[in-house]
């Protein structure tokens, strides 16, 4: 438990010292949301419809630019070989750097999302049902995007790898979260909330145990 | 029975056992095709709706069926492969990938290509296509991260690894229809207590839903003896096999 | 033969049987037999890459031999197996140290991770390494020598009786040498052991390490 | 001239070592373009709508995430020191660079765009209009962006600080390229593309030079 | 002191005059007065953190140095100049070697941008520093020793007057550090100076080096 504290403080520090570079995600999706209407030129009326999308876009795409970080750092300066070599069970370390991944690159999203969605003339009871899919859904693209990391981090040429495997298993979230936002006003969305809790109560369970599985095969 | 399976497992005995059973296998496939070809295309009767454009479904859906079922396998296999470090096994999870993921694309051309006169589009991105299309992107991750890490037995671990958190695809392709409004179709012929579908079109349906999988076991064989040999480069039966072919 | 005049435990805390290492498609060394005993000093002699740093994450379990097998304190070593970690500290030619904590950041988490801690506080560790007035600087502006001193005080805060150190001087002066000398004498002393590489004579004031050679045919 | 073809060839084996990520900025462009389909739900004439403006926004943030490669690895392993202290002048070895970089990043994204505009459903009119604004912009963006990078490079945390600089000088690009294919079928697009044509010969004669004085600072 | 027999030119390469160095805000020395000439090797005596790694980067011209001024050749050394460059060669802790592409792709680079080129071939100079089998194999796959082996064959293939070494020796074998003392010998024969730094006593066979202490006060 001891080690649990001391890894998620540990790359909170580390979030804090790098502050520029952990904004990133958050930079990137105000980004992308920013230049939608710019780029897209669009009428008010298609800018609301394709808002929730859009969000959600941004934030996926924000945490998969942001996955690399969660070992790639470790790997290259051998912390990640003093975490295996560590007496402490690897699952246990894994959850923790999931833990803090999430609160430097999802927990800004969801943040943010408020004001931006203002922006962008998003209904605001849509805006519940945004915050509640990003609330739910973001841990669950952090978890599961550890396992892709853990298994590609021994590569250098990782990148795209990481984007082939991952992305699959994310696209389930993301039909879910934006078909829910899209449903707001009108259609029950209960049924997608349920099953993006489901989603990431299994995640934050078995993706610890598979990333932890993923990082000693491949660090070897 | 464990005897037994691990002296089956072990490569040598495969990789003769293999080499005899395949071509019968083969066979044996053939026959089925024709068959089911052969009911499908020429004695069922055209749909009262949709013509002669259904008679794609004797392609289509067993290669969707297969394209599961590979899956399946893979991952079972790879399971024991990470947990008894059976080396049979990773060749039997590392060699379906390919099958499987070319079950996959035939699966998603026929029903795209169904789609058409059906749906009136080549591709929407219903549930049950899209689904599907991560099916194929899950086979490429596997197949990419075993070519992308140097070292064989680490790359057929993370490979394996992956495919095992891949599994949980497979109840999504399945209910997808249920759980959402799709366009695609409720299932017809699984249904387990009476499929809406008649008997003409059911047996050659099903003939060649076996034949797809016994073709998928003799390739299986086939790459899987290949396999072995690869991996075994260096044992001692794997040589004397060599010099017993080389002086030909 | 005993080099060094200290009380030497009997039985070996590691046991290599016929291990043989490979990196990508070669072998680098077949059936190596080495024991490593508490109170004792080895060090792996080979030309650059004979597979001196391969043989060292071997031996922590960070990467399976090619054949052979591993035993510690006489008992068959998994890969993974927290109760032999919690006994070993690794050094390697990476040194694990975040360049963007301080040096006491660094420590704080090295002791969370690594299970007992010695009695050694982390200011302790450093003044003894001669970095104690850089402990609240990042380690990026350190200069090499300095980051290697922060690595190696590791050593010092948590309790291990197996050091497996891979060319533990690089960048250090030769008041950085002696410090590593004293410290490897206190703990074998201590009754710990030290497998460690270097390519120069290691001439340790009162260690006189045992020399195990891995070049092709040794 | 010598050490131009040297670097160029240097850095197109590099990125075809790295092959895997090298294709990134093409696989992340196409997921961007994929996911929209897909988050967005749209119907069939709001997808047409949209498709220039998306297509324009994936090649900016492509462009955007590979630029960092343009100089971080040669600063991380010493190769950049030793250009600088190379007899040859440095805003041509940059110069090279540059190119590379668009040969590495901007081309793929021009070859792939007439596939998946298809899928898109852009019609075959502005098809022709995207081709010529991507041809025209993506060199610009990444001379913009080698200046951006070289001033960022020798910064840990470059990573916001390098979206900050180069985003502003990449906007007026993506409005003159979107408006004018979105302008396609039927109003007269030339002056929008003569102007990203005079964008791309003003950065690719003044980029590499102030690419070159940012690097000698920000290397010190 | 002349402590080479070999023919040194009366007139310095560089020279150095009244030079401080400062990292961050912190001085690290100040007013080194150093000259290098034609025929001797110059060896940075200094413990960790006393400034060695910044001096050599400030003598090429990689920082500016706090105060004081650079000469080549009696003239003054402007930052940037590429006639100064084309007679410098720098290796330093990070040796400036592409770990993706292999030895001979980083030499062809290195002698496309380092101007006048030895006769020495690629294969000629991997071969002299013993790795010439490795030569097609990507440098990532090599040892660390093999890695600062490519490095250093940049010096055979480039030809220059002044060679700037931080620590050629880390992670050489014996037989690589005697290889680069011939290198360095043969270098300086021919009328070439070199400024290295090294923690360990350089016993170079036939070279002694000119000792240039940058310590507190020095
Ligand atoms: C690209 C488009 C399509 C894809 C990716 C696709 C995919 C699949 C998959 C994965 C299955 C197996 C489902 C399971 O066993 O759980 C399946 C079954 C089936 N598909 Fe498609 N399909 C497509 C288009 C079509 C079209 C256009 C039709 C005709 C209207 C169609 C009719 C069927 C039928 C009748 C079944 C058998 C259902 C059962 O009883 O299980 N499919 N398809
Ligand atoms: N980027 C930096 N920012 C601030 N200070 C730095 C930085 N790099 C080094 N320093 C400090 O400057 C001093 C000199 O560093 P330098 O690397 O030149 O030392 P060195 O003599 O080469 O030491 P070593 O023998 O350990 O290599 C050190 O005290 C170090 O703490
Ligand atoms: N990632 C790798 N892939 C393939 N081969 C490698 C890899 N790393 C090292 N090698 C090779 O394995 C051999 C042993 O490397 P190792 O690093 O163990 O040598 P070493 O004895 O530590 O050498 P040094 O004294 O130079 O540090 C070398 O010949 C090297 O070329
Ligand atoms: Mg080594
Ligand atoms: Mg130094």
């Amino acid at each position: 438990m001891n080690a649990f504290i001391a890894i998620v403080r540990r790359d909170l520090l580390l979030a804090m010292r790098h502050r520029a570079e952990a904004a990133n995600p958050l930079l990137f999706f105000v980004i992308v949301v920013a230049l939608v209407p710019l780029g897209l030129n669009p009428r008010r009326e298609t800018l609301e419809l394709i808002a929730p999308g859009v969000f959600w876009i941004g934030a996926l795409l924000a945490t998969l630019l942001s996955l690399e970080r969660m070992f790639r750092s470790d790997f290259d300066d051998g912390s990640l070989e003093l975490m295996l070599i560590s007496p402490q069970p690897l699952p246990l370390i894994v959850l923790a750097k999931i833990l803090a991944h999430w609160l430097v690159t999802g927990l800004p999203l969801v943040l943010a999302a408020p004001p931006i969605a203002l922006l962008l003339g998003l209904p605001t009871s849509s805006l519940a049902v945004l915050l509640t899919t990003l609330v739910l859904g973001t841990p669950t693209l952090s978890a599961v995007g550890a396992i892709g990391v853990a298994l590609t981090v021994g590569l250098r040429r990782g990148g795209m790898l990481l984007s082939l495997l991952v992305l699959p298993l994310y696209i389930p979230v993301l039909i879910f979260a934006a078909s829910a936002v899209s449903a707001a006003d009108g259609l029950p969305v209960t049924g997608q909330l349920y099953l993006l809790g489901a989603l990431a109560v299994l995640s934050f369970t078995l993706a610890p145990l598979a990333a932890a599985a993923a990082l000693r095969i491949s660090v070897s | 029975m464990w005897a037994f399976l691990h002296r089956f497992a072990s490569p040598p005995h495969f990789y003769r056992r293999a080499g005899a059973i395949a071509p019968w296998l083969g066979w044996i496939c053939l026959g089925l095709m024709a068959a089911g070809l052969y009911g499908g295309l020429v004695v069922a009767p055209p749909d009262y709706q949709q013509g002669e454009s259904y008679r794609i479904i004797f392609v289509h859906v067993p290669s969707a069926w297969m394209s599961m079922f590979v899956y399946v396998v893979m991952a079972g296999a790879s399971a024991i492969a990470l947990i008894w470090r059976i080396k049979l096994a990773e060749v039997i999870a590392i060699e379906s990938a390919p099958v499987g993921a070319s079950f996959t694309f035939l699966a998603l051309v026929t029903g795209s290509l169904w789609g058409k006169p059906m749906w009136g589009t080549y591709w929407v991105w219903d549930a049950r296509l899209t689904s599907e299309l991560i099916l194929l992107f899950l086979y490429f991750g596997v197949m990419g991260l075993y070519a992308a890490i140097e070292d064989r037995r680490t790359a057929g671990r993370a490979a394996g690894l992956f495919a095992i958190v891949g599994v949980v695809n497979i109840p999504i392709i399945h209910y997808s229809v249920e759980w959402w409004h799709t366009l695609h179709q409720g299932p017809t012929v699984t249904k387990l207590s009476a499929p809406s579908i008649h008997v003409s079109m059911l047996v050659p349906l099903l003939l060649m839903a076996v034949s797809f999988k016994l073709f998928y076991v003799t390739v299986l064989l086939h790459r899987a003896r290949c396999g072995v040999l690869e991996r075994g480069r260096n044992a001692g039966w794997v040589r004397s096999l060599l010099a017993r072919t080389e002086p030909e | 033969m005993p080099q060094t005049e200290l009380h030497r435990d009997r039985n070996p805390l590691l046991e290599a049987v016929d291990l043989s290492c490979s990196r990508g498609h070669r072998t680098l060394f077949e059936n190596l037999a080495l024991q490593v005993s508490g109170g004792e000093v080895v060090q792996i002699l080979g030309a650059n890459g004979s597979g001196k740093t391969t043989l060292l994450r071997v031996l922590c379990g960070l990467q399976p031999p090619a054949a052979g097998s591993l035993r510690w304190r006489g008992r068959d070593m998994s890969p993974g197996a927290p109760e032999v970690y919690a006994e070993v500290q690794f050094i390697g030619h990476a040194g694990g140290v975040k360049l963007d904590l301080t040096p006491r950041e660094n420590l704080d988490v090295a002791i969370a991770l690594g299970g007992r801690p010695t009695g050694t506080t982390v200011a302790t560790a450093l003044a003894r390494l001669g970095i104690g007035k850089f402990g609240r600087r990042p380690v990026r502006t350190l200069s090499a020598g300095q980051r290697q001193r922060v690595a190696l005080a590791r050593l010092l805060t948590c309790a291990s009786l197996l050091w497996v150190l891979d060319e533990p001087f690089t960048a250090l002066d030769a008041d950085g040498v002696s410090i590593v000398d004293a410290m490897l004498y206190e703990h074998i002393r201590a009754g710990g052991a030290a497998i460690i590489t270097s390519h120069h004579p290691v001439a340790l004031g009162r260690v006189t390490p045992r020399p195990v050679s891995i070049d092709a045919g040794a």
